[in-house]
C-alpha cells in the first residue's frame, strides 16, 4: 500500500499544544506510508486540493488525516479523496484536536499521543478495503402515524409534493389535541376554524388514504422499503356506508359511556360520534358500554339506521402497507395529576385539569361554552390556576418544563374574565416562560388588562371549605404564605409522553428517552431525524411543543421524507456485516443477537444452513460479530483485524525477543 | 434592610448544612412549596423558602438568628411536599443544632423547654412532666402561659406527681455523658 | 396473631394514660399480644433531634437494643412522636458510621434493624375488617366523628410507608367498621402546634383552633386522635383555645382506641373515658338517643 | 440383569433406527477405555460402562450432523447435549439417549499417582464396587474408587442424566456437599501469586489444542479463531501470552456454555488445570444471571439475550 | 509509537461512536483537561467490544483498558449496550481468576452531552491506573526468566493445582 499522511494545524487549535512538524515526520517512518506532510487547514478548500495532488502524484491508495473529530469532517475527507479516484473507505481519520489538543497542554505529552493516534490510524487503514454501496429502489409512500396537527401538516405537505400518504390514528377522529382547545394562543384564533379546514383538506385529498380508530401492529423492512401492518379496531359501523347522520346517537338509550373526547367532563352514547367537525364523521360504538354487546340485548341503533350500517359482530382488521418512509406524530398525553395527594386525588370535583377547562370554555363542549363548575353548576368567581403540575417536579420524576403551560394559563384567566366579567383569577406559577414571538406580550395582558393575579409560588394544598375550595400557597416574592378561597381551580397538568410511546418506539426502531419522548438523531442539526433511517418526528412525541412548533416539525418532517422518496433509487452504507461463508457453521446466533432482524438463515448449496446479511437492513452494529465465535460474520469497515490492529499498534504483543 | 454582598457569601455555611444534613440544597429553586405547606409561617421572621434561600446564599448570621429555627415543629409539611426531595426539615434541624453550637438563640422559651426536657429524660430515663413544667416556669418566668391548665389537668389527673424513674436510668444518663465529652 | 414488642411512651405514664391503657385493652380483645418493653427509657421525643441526631437516635437506639436482647425485632407504639423517632433512628443506623456514632454513646449497642410499627398501623394491617366488625356490640351508628391524624403518623411518606401521606384512611376505615359517619375532614395531617403549648401557647391555640374550626364546619360530633400531643392541645387546651379565639368550642377529642374499645364492649374503667377534659358525656348520650329511636323506629 | 445387559437390550432395540450409538469400549489396555461407535451387533459386544469410560459422547455429536445417532450419556454428558440442544447445534429427534445413572468415573491421573510404579501397560483391571484391582507387572495394586474419583465427580450436581430417552440405574436422591478446597484456595490467592501460577502453566502449554478438541461445547470446527488468518486473534508463537490468549478465547466463547464435563482438563497432555477457570467463570454466571448451561431445555446461553433492567448487574458509580 | 514516557502509562479506550466517542469530542471542545495517558479506539457500538479485545490489550501489556459506550436504554442500535453490558460484566467478574487485577478493566456509560462525565470518569480511572502502577508482562521479558519459568514447571511434574489438596 501507499499510504499519505496529512496532519493539520487547524491554525493553533492542534498546533497549539502538538508539535505537527514532528508527528508528520514521525509518520513518514510508519509502515506503508510513503507520504507525510502538515498543513494549516486541511479540511479548507487548499488543503483538499493538497491531499488530492498528493494522491495523484505520490500515487496513493490510501489517506490518514489527524485533525478533528471525525463526527465533525470524516464526510468532507471521504468526498475529497473519492473526488481524487479513491474509494471513500480508503481513509482513516486520527482526532488529534478534541481528544488531544484541547485536553492537555503538555506539548510532548501531546505530540507523541498524536503520534500514536496516526500509527493506530495508519495500521487500521492498512487493513481497509474498497466498499461499495447498494443501491435500491423506494416506495413512493409516507406513513404517518397520529392525526394530530403535526401529523395533518406532514401529511398535507407530502401529499401535495406527490407522494401517497396513509394516515393512521388511534382516536375516532383525527385532530388531536388541538381539536378540544376553545381559543389559541397569542391571537385568541378560535382553534377549532382554524384546524377544521386542514382536517376537512386530509379526508379529501386524493392522495391521502385515512384509517382511524387504528395503530401499528407491525414494521420491517428498511428506509425507503418499509412494510407496515395496521390494526384497525371494530367500531361495529361500517364506515363505508355511514353517513354520519347522528340518528344512531340520539336513540341509543346507553348514555353512560364515559366522554373520552370531553375529557370525561360528562358522559355520551355508547354509539357516537365524537363531536361536530370529527374527521372521518362515522360513528362508532364503545363495545364496554354498549348493552348490546355487552348483554346481547338492545339493539336499537341498527333499528334506526337508515343506510344499515350497525354490524355488532365486526372484528378487528389488519391491512398491510408498504412504504418508504415514516413520520411520527404521536403527540402526548396530560400528567396524571392524583399523583398529587394535597390536590385531592379527585375527591374534589371542582379540581380540574387545564384540557378539561378548555372543554368548558368551548362552545362545542359539555356546558355549550358557559363556564360551570363541575360540583353544583354554578358560575365561578375565584378562578385559581396552578401551573406547573407535574413538570418541573423532580419528586414525580417529571423534571422537565412541559413548556407551553404559561401561554395557555395565560390565555385561560384571560377568557375566564371575558366570559365571567366579575371573575378574578390567580395564577400560582414558578416562573413565566413565553418565549415565542408575542407571547411575553400576551402573558403581561393577562395580567395588565385582565387584571389577573399572578403568584410566585407552589400550592401546597387545597382542601374544601365550605362551598369552596381553600388553595393555600405560597407568595415567595412577597415571602408569605397565601390562601385563596377558589370556587374553581384548574390545574396546568404537564406533558407527558403519549401512552404506548415505548412500545411503538420499539416497533419501529426509534428510542425513547427516560421519559418516553422518540429521540431525535441530532439536537441541534437533526432536529427531526431519527436514528433509524427512513423514520421522520413531527411534534411532541419528541418533546413538548406548542402548535405553531408542531406544524413547523410536521412541515419539516414532509420535507425530509419529500427529499429522500425524491431519489428513484437510494444507496446503502456498505459498512454493514458482512458474512464468510466457509466460516459460518450455521449456528444461527448472530440472527438471534441481531437487534434489527437483519440477518437470515440460509442454505448454501451442500444444503448446510449458512447465515446472510440483508445489507440493506443491517445497520452497522457489529453485535453479531461480537456473537460470532468463528468470527465469521465480520463488520465490514471495523472487522476484527482492523480493531486487532489498533490494539496491536497501541500495546505491541511482546514476542520472545530474548530469544532472537 | 440589609444589603448583601454576594461576594462576601459565607460558601463554608452552605457547604456545612449541605453536608450535615446530607441534603443538596443547590436543587432549591425556590418554588416557595415549604412556605405554602408550613403551618408556622404565621409565626416565623423568616419563611422556610428564605431560609433555604439565605443559605444558599451564604447568609449565616441571619439564618442563625432566625426566630423560625426555634418555631419549627418538624411536621414534615415542607419535606414531604418538595418538588425537590429536600428534607427540608432537616435542614432546619441542621442549622438549629448550628444555631445552639454557636450560642444564637432567638426564641429562648423554646431552648429552654427542649433543655428542661432533657434534663428530665437525663435524670430519671423518662420524661417527667410536672417536673419539666416547673423547671421550665422557674428558668422561663412564665408563670402564667399556662396557668389556665392547671384546673382541667389536676381535676382530670393529667399530670402524674411522681417521676416513673427506671432502674436502667444511669445508663441513659451514661448516653448524655458520654454525648457531651463527644461534642 | 404474633407478639409484638411494646413501646407504651413517655406521655402514656401521665398525660395520655388513657390512650396506653385502652390500646392494651383494645390489643387485647383483637387478639394482639403486645409484650412491654423492660426498663424501657424516653425516645428523646422532639427535643433530642433539635438537639443533635447522634444524641437523639442512641437514646430510642437503647430501646431499640432491649427489643433485640427481648429476641424481637418489631415493636409497636401508639405515640407517633415516640414512632417516628425510632424509625428515624433505625433508618439512621443503617448507615455504617452513623450506627457507630450512637452505638458509642450506648452500654449496649443496637446490632440489628428493629421495625416499628404504630399500633394503628398493626391493627389496620394485621386484624381484618370482618373480625373487628363481628366483635362490635356497641356499634356507633350516627355519630359524627372526624378522624385527626396528626402531622407525623405518615409523614415523611420515605420514612413512614404507611397509608396516604395526605389523606390516610386508617382511622377512617376503622370508625367507618364501627358503625361510626366519618366525616371527610380536610386537615388529617396539619400541625397541632406539637409541643410549643409550653413555650408559646399562642402557636398552638391558634393552629388548634383552625383544626376545631375545620371539624365544626363538618358538624363532627367528635374527634378521633392517634397522637398523646394533638390529643391534649385539642383537648386540654380546648379552654385556652375559647379563651384566645373568642370561641366556645366543646368538642370532645377521644383516642381512636377508647371509641374502638367501647364500640367493642370494653369496660369503661379500661378507657379511662373520666381523663377527657372535655366532657364527652353529649357523646354517649347522643349514642343512647339515636338506639332507642332506631328501636322505637 | 446387570446394568451393561440392560444397556445392550435398549440399544439393541434402536440400533436399526440409528446410524450410530455412541458408548465406550476398553482401550488399548484394560486400565483404559475408548469411545465407541456401534453401528452393529458385533460392535456392540464390546460396550463397556465401567467408570474407567470417561469420555463425554456429546463431543461427537455435531459431527453427525443430519445423521440420527444414539448416545450412552452420564449426567453432565446430558448436560452438553442440553446445551447443544438449546443452541440449535443438534436437533432433538436426531438423538436417542441412553442415559446412565452415574456414581462418578476415575481420574486417569490419580490412579497413576495411586499406583507404585508408571503404569506403562496393565496386564489387568477388576472393578469391583468401590474399588479398583489393577495387575502390573505381575503385582495386584488395590485402589479405593473413592480416592481416584475425577474432581468433577466428587462435586458433581447432576449425576443423573437431565435427559434422556432411557434411563439405566438408580437415581440419586441427593447432591454431594463437598466443595473443592483447592479450588477456593486457589480463588483466595492474591494476584500475584495466580498471575505466576498461569504464567508458570501456560509456560508448558505446547497449543495442542487438545482441550479445545475433546470440548463438547467447541463447535467452531476447522473455524477456530486462534488459528486463523483472518480474522487473525493470534499469532502461532509458543509463549505463554499467546498461550493464555488462546485459553481466554476458549473461556470466553464457553461463557454460560461450559457443562462442566472435565473433558478439557482430562485431555491436556501436561496437566494444566484448565478447570479452575471453567468453574470460576460457571459460578460468575450462576450468580449474575442464575443460569447453569444445560440444566434445562429451552434456555438462551446469557450472553446471547439481555434484560432491559439487569438485577445482578450493578453499575459502579463514577 | 512503543517508546513512551516512563511518566506515561498505556491506557487503552474502546468507545462507541455515538455517545461515548461524542461525549470525549464534547469534553474537548469544551476544554476539559484530562491525562493524556489514554487512546481511544472509535467502534460502532459497545456492542460491538469483543471482550477478547479487552484481553488482547491486556495480554499485550496494556496498564488499564476502559469501555464506555452509551448509558443503557440510549444505545443508537437499541439494544448494542445490553449486550455490552453482559459480556463485560462476565469478563471484569473473571478477572481475578487470572491474577490480572480486575480494576485494570473497567466499563461504563457516557452520553454524548457528558463531557465532564467524560473528563470525570477519564481522569478517576488514570488515577487509578497510576495507582496500580505498570502492568506485569505476561511474558517473561528476559531469556533468563524464560528459563526459570520452564525449570520451575519442570521441577514441578505433574502439578496440578487441583490435585494438590
Amino acid at each position: 500500500m501507499r499510504i499519505g499522511v496529512f496532519i493539520c494545524h487547524c491554525g493553533s487549535n492542534i498546533a497549539g499544544t502538538v508539535d505537527c512538524e514532528s508527528v508528520a515526520e514521525l509518520a513518514s517512518g510508519f509502515p506503508e506510508v510513503v507520504y507525510s506532510t502538515d498543513s494549516m487547514y486541511t479540511c479548507s478548500e487548499p488543503g483538499q486540493e493538497g491531499i488530492i495532488t498528493a494522491i495523484h502524484e505520490q500515487k496513493l491508495d490510501g489517506v490518514v488525516v489527524a485533525s478533528c473529530t471525525p463526527r465533525m469532517h470524516e464526510p468532507t475527507f471521504r468526498r475529497a479523496v473519492e473526488r481524487a479516484g479513491l474509494n471513500r473507505y480508503m481513509f482513516e481519520m486520527a482526532n488529534i484536536r478534541e481528544h488531544v489538543s484541547w485536553i492537555g497542554k503538555d506539548k510532548e505529552h501531546n505530540t507523541n499521543k498524536a503520534a500514536d493516534l496516526v500509527l493506530m490510524a495508519v495500521e487500521k487503514l492498512r487493513r481497509n478495503r474498497p466498499l461499495v454501496p447498494k443501491s435500491f429502489e423506494t416506495i413512493k409512500r409516507v406513513l404517518v402515524i397520529g392525526g394530530g396537527v403535526a401529523g395533518i401538516q406532514a401529511a398535507l405537505d407530502c401529499a401535495d409534493g406527490g407522494l401517497d400518504v396513509v394516515m393512521v390514528e388511534r382516536d375516532q377522529s383525527i385532530g388531536g389535541k388541538m381539536a378540544k382547545l376553545d381559543k389559541t394562543f397569542p391571537t385568541i384564533d378560535c382553534s377549532s376554524c382554524v384546524l377544521g379546514p386542514k382536517m376537512v383538506d386530509i379526508a379529501q385529498h386524493e392522495k391521502i388514504t385515512l384509517h382511524t380508530c387504528a395503530e401499528i401492529e407491525a414494521v420491517s423492512g428498511y428506509v425507503g422499503n418499509f412494510s407496515v401492518t395496521i390494526r384497525r379496531r371494530a367500531t361495529y359501523v361500517d364506515w363505508t356506508k355511514c353517513t354520519g347522520c347522528g340518528v344512531c346517537t340520539e336513540k341509543c338509550p346507553s348514555k353512560r359511556s364515559p366522554d373520552v373526547f370531553n375529557e370525561f367532563m360528562g358522559t355520551t352514547t355508547a354509539i357516537n360520534i365524537p363531536f361536530p367537525q370529527a374527521i372521518p364523521k362515522k360513528a362508532a360504538i364503545n363495545p364496554a358500554t354498549c348493552t348490546m354487546i355487552q348483554k346481547g340485548k338492545c339493539g336499537v341503533c341498527a333499528k334506526v339506521c337508515p343506510v344499515g350500517c350497525i354490524d355488532y359482530e365486526q372484528q378487528d382488521e389488519l391491512i398491510n402497507v408498504d412504504v418508504g418512509a415514516i413520520v411520527v406524530a404521536t403527540g402526548y398525553d396530560l400528567f396524571d395529576w392524583h399523583k398529587y395527594p394535597q390536590y385531592g386525588e379527585g375527591r374534589y370535583p371542582d379540581v380540574i385539569t387545564s384540557l378539561q377547562y378548555e372543554r368548558l370554555l368551548s362552545a362545542s363542549g359539555p356546558t355549550g361554552g358557559h363556564i360551570k363548575r363541575p360540583s353544583d353548576g354554578k358560575e365561578p368567581k375565584n378562578v385559581v390556576f396552578i401551573q406547573c403540575v407535574g413538570s418541573r417536579d423532580r419528586s414525580v420524576d417529571r423534571p422537565y418544563c412541559s413548556g407551553f403551560c404559561c401561554m395557555y394559563t395565560a390565555k385561560q384567566a384571560i377568557l375566564t374574565k371575558d366570559h365571567i366579567p366579575d371573575s378574578q383569577s390567580y395564577v400560582f406559577y414558578m416562573d413565566i416562560r413565553a418565549p415565542g414571538k408575542g407571547y411575553d406580550e400576551f402573558t403581561r395582558r393577562a395580567m395588565e388588562e385582565y387584571g389577573a393575579q399572578y403568584v410566585r409560588g407552589r400550592v401546597a394544598m387545597i382542601y374544601p371549605h365550605g362551598e369552596q375550595l381553600m388553595v393555600r400557597g405560597a407568595d415567595t416574592l412577597a415571602g408569605t404564605q397565601v390562601e385563596v378561597p377558589a370556587d374553581l381551580v384548574v390545574l396546568a397538568t404537564g406533558v407527558e409522553a403519549a401512552q404506548g410511546a415505548v412500545k411503538l418506539g420499539e416497533t419501529l426502531r426509534v428510542v425513547p428517552d427516560q421519559y418516553g419522548f422518540f429521540v431525535e438523531s441530532h439536537p441541534k442539526l437533526k432536529p427531526v431525524e431519527t436514528n433509524t433511517a427512513g423514520v421522520y418526528l413531527a411534534g411532541a412525541c419528541q418533546g413538548p411543543k406548542d402548535i405553531p412548533t408542531s406544524v413547523g416539525q410536521g412541515s419539516a418532517a414532509a420535507a425530509k421524507a419529500l427529499g429522500l422518496l425524491s431519489k428513484e433509487r437510494l444507496e446503502s452504507d456498505p459498512a454493514v456485516s458482512k458474512v464468510n461463508l466457509s466460516r459460518c457453521v450455521g449456528c444461527q446466533k448472530c440472527i438471534g443477537t441481531c437487534p434489527f432482524g437483519a440477518i437470515k438463515a440460509i442454505t448454501d448449496r451442500q444444503g448446510k444452513l449458512k447465515a446472510e446479511v440483508i445489507e440493506t437492513v443491517c445497520q452497522g452494529c457489529g453485535i453479531c460479530t461480537v456473537t460470532c465465535p468463528q468470527g465469521a460474520i465480520q463488520l465490514e469497515h471495523f472487522t476484527d483485524n482492523q480493531i486487532l490492529a489498533e490494539v496491536n499498534a497501541l500495546c505491541p504483543p511482546k514476542m520472545n525477543a530474548s530469544f532472537e | 434592610m440589609n444589603i448583601i454582598d454576594l461576594t462576601a457569601a459565607d460558601c463554608d455555611f452552605q457547604a456545612e448544612v449541605a453536608s450535615r444534613s446530607g441534603q443538596d440544597l443547590k436543587t432549591c429553586y425556590q418554588c416557595g412549596n415549604c412556605t405554602a405547606g408550613c403551618p408556622y409561617t404565621f409565626a416565623y421572621d423568616v419563611p422556610v423558602s428564605q431560609i433555604m434561600r439565605l443559605i444558599q446564599a451564604g447568609q449565616r448570621e441571619t439564618v442563625l438568628n432566625s426566630k423560625s429555627l426555634w418555631l419549627c415543629a418538624s411536621c414534615q409539611s415542607c419535606t414531604t411536599r418538595c418538588p425537590n426531595s429536600i428534607d427540608v426539615a432537616k435542614v432546619m434541624d441542621v442549622c438549629r443544632h448550628m444555631a445552639r453550637e454557636n450560642g444564637c438563640v432567638s426564641e429562648r422559651t423554646s431552648k429552654l423547654f427542649t433543655d428542661a426536657f432533657l434534663q428530665s429524660v437525663e435524670k430519671h430515663g423518662r420524661a417527667f412532666e410536672l417536673g419539666l413544667m416547673a423547671t421550665y416556669t422557674m428558668k422561663s418566668g412564665r408563670f402564667f402561659d399556662n396557668i389556665a391548665l392547671g384546673p382541667p389537668a389536676l381535676l382530670h389527673n393529667k399530670l402524674s406527681l411522681k417521676p416513673h424513674s427506671i432502674q436502667g436510668k444511669e445508663q441513659v444518663a451514661r448516653i448524655f455523658e458520654r454525648f457531651r465529652k463527644g461534642e | 396473631m404474633a407478639k409484638i414488642a411494646y413501646y407504651p411512651g413517655c406521655s402514656g405514664q401521665s398525660t395520655s394514660l388513657e390512650y396506653d391503657l385502652s390500646t392494651r385493652a383494645v390489643c387485647r380483645a383483637l387478639g394482639i399480644e403486645l409484650v412491654d418493653i423492660e426498663d424501657w427509657s424516653c425516645c428523646g421525643s422532639t427535643p433530642a433531634h433539635t438537639v443533635n441526631h447522634v444524641l437523639s437516635a442512641a437514646l430510642s437506639a437503647r430501646n431499640l437494643a432491649l427489643v433485640e436482647q427481648q429476641g424481637m425485632d418489631t415493636v409497636t407504639t401508639p405515640c407517633p412522636s415516640c414512632l417516628s423517632n425510632l424509625r428515624t433512628a433505625a433508618h439512621k443506623m443503617e448507615d455504617a458510621s452513623f450506627r457507630d456514632q450512637a452505638n458509642a454513646l450506648l452500654d449496649t449497642p443496637c446490632t440489628t434493624k428493629i421495625e416499628t410499627l404504630s399500633v394503628l398501623q398493626v391493627i389496620a394491617e394485621q386484624v381484618d375488617a370482618e373480625t373487628i366488625r363481628a366483635k362490635v356490640v356497641r356499634p356507633l351508628t350516627g355519630l359524627k366523628v372526624a378522624c385527626y391524624y396528626g402531622c407525623i403518623m405518615n409523614r415523611p411518606p420515605a420514612l413512614m410507608q404507611f397509608d396516604n401521606h395526605e389523606n390516610p384512611m386508617a382511622m377512617d376505615k376503622l370508625m367507618g367498621l364501627l358503625g361510626a359517619e366519618v366525616v371527610p375532614y380536610p386537615l388529617k395531617v396539619e400541625c397541632c402546634g406539637a409541643s410549643f403549648g409550653v413555650p408559646r401557647v399562642d402557636i398552638v391555640t391558634r393552629l388548634a383552633g383552625k383544626l376545631l374550626d375545620a371539624g365544626r364546619d363538618l358538624d363532627a360530633d367528635a374527634f378521633v386522635t392517634a397522637c398523646p400531643l394533638c390529643q391534649m392541645n385539642l383537648d386540654m387546651r380546648q379552654g385556652q383555645i375559647n379563651t384566645a379565639l373568642k370561641e366556645n368550642f366543646r368538642i370532645p377529642i377521644f383516642y381512636y382506641t377508647q371509641l374502638l374499645g367501647y364500640a367493642l364492649g370494653i369496660d369503661d374503667k379500661e378507657l379511662k373515658f373520666n381523663k377527657l377534659c372535655v366532657n364527652p358525656r353529649p357523646v354517649f348520650k347522643k349514642l343512647s338517643e339515636l338506639k332507642e329511636a332506631a328501636q322505637a323506629g | 440383569m446387570s446394568q451393561l445387559e440392560e444397556l445392550k437390550a435398549a440399544i439393541r432395540g434402536h440400533l436399526d433406527s440409528l446410524d450410530c450409538v455412541i458408548g465406550w469400549e476398553q482401550g488399548y489396555d484394560p486400565l483404559h477405555a475408548t469411545p465407541l461407535f456401534i453401528r452393529n451387533e458385533s460392535d456392540l459386544e464390546r460396550l463397556s460402562i465401567s467408570p474407567l469410560a470417561v469420555h463425554n459422547p456429546a463431543t461427537y455429536a455435531t459431527g453427525f450432523a443430519g445423521k440420527k445417532i444414539g448416545m450412552v450419556v452420564r449426567g453432565c454428558h446430558s448436560r452438553s447435549i442440553i446445551e447443544l440442544l438449546n443452541e440449535k447445534l443438534i436437533e432433538r429427534e436426531n438423538v436417542v439417549l441412553f442415559g446412565l445413572c452415574c456414581d462418578g468415573v476415575v481420574s486417569q491421573r490419580k490412579i497413576r499417582t495411586a499406583l507404585p510404579a508408571d503404569p506403562g501397560f496393565v496386564e489387568a483391571v477388576e472393578i469391583g464396587d468401590d474399588a479398583l484391582h489393577i495387575t502390573l507387572a505381575g503385582e495386584k495394586t488395590t485402589i479405593k474408587l473413592q480416592d481416584v474419583l475425577a474432581d468433577k465427580c466428587r462435586i458433581c450436581a447432576y449425576p443423573d442424566p437431565l435427559l434422556a430417552d432411557v434411563l439405566i440405574g438408580n437415581k440419586h436422591d441427593s447432591r454431594p456437599e463437598e466443595t473443592l478446597a483447592c479450588q477456593e484456595a486457589f480463588e483466595a490467592k492474591p494476584n500475584a501469586e495466580k498471575f505466576t501460577f498461569w504464567q508458570d502453566t501456560m509456560s508448558r502449554c505446547i497449543r495442542c489444542y487438545a482441550c479445545r478438541n475433546v470440548c463438547p461445547m467447541c463447535v467452531c470446527q476447522d473455524y477456530c479463531i486462534a488459528a486463523s488468518r483472518d480474522p487473525l486473534w493470534m499469532s502461532q508463537e509458543n509463549s505463554p501470552a499467546e498461550n493464555f490468549m488462546f485459553q481466554m478465547i476458549h473461556v470466553s466463547h464457553l461463557t454460560g456454555r461450559c457443562t462442566e464435563c472435565g473433558e478439557c482438563e482430562r485431555a491436556c497432555p501436561v496437566d494444566i488445570p484448565l478447570m479452575l477457570l471453567r468453574r470460576y467463570m460457571n459460578k460468575q454466571v450462576q450468580e449474575v444471571f442464575g443460569h447453569q448451561a444445560g440444566t434445562s431445555l429451552d434456555k438462551t446461553p446469557p450472553l446471547l439475550t439481555f434484560q432491559v433492567e439487569e438485577a445482578r448487574i450493578k453499575e459502579r458509580d463514577w | 509509537m512503543p517508546a513512551q514516557d516512563e511518566r506515561e502509562l498505556r491506557i487503552v479506550g474502546f468507545l462507541c461512536n455515538w455517545c461515548s466517542y461524542g461525549g470525549a469530542d464534547t469534553a474537548g471542545v469544551a476544554r476539559f483537561t484530562q491525562p493524556t495517558d489514554l487512546r481511544i479506539i472509535r467502534v460502532p457500538c459497545s456492542g460491538r467490544i469483543d471482550p477478547l479485545f479487552v484481553v488482547r490489550a491486556l495480554l499485550n501489556g496494556a496498564d488499564g483498558v476502559l469501555v464506555s459506550g452509551c448509558h443503557p436504554r440510549d444505545c443508537h442500535y437499541a439494544e448494542g449496550n445490553f449486550y455490552a453490558r453482559r459480556r463485560l460484566e462476565m469478563l471484569k467478574r473473571f478477572l481475578p481468576i487470572t491474577g490480572i487485577d480486575e480494576r485494570r478493566f473497567e466499563y461504563t456509560w457516557v452520553s454524548a452531552s457528558e463531557g465532564q462525565r467524560w473528563q470525570h470518569v477519564v481522569t478517576e480511572f488514570t488515577r487509578r491506573i497510576h495507582e496500580l502502577g505498570p502492568a506485569q508482562s505476561f511474558n517473561p521479558a528476559t531469556q533468563e526468566e524464560w528459563f526459570n519459568l520452564a525449570l520451575n514447571e519442570a521441577s514441578k511434574g505433574e502439578a496440578c493445582a487441583c490435585h494438590g489438596s
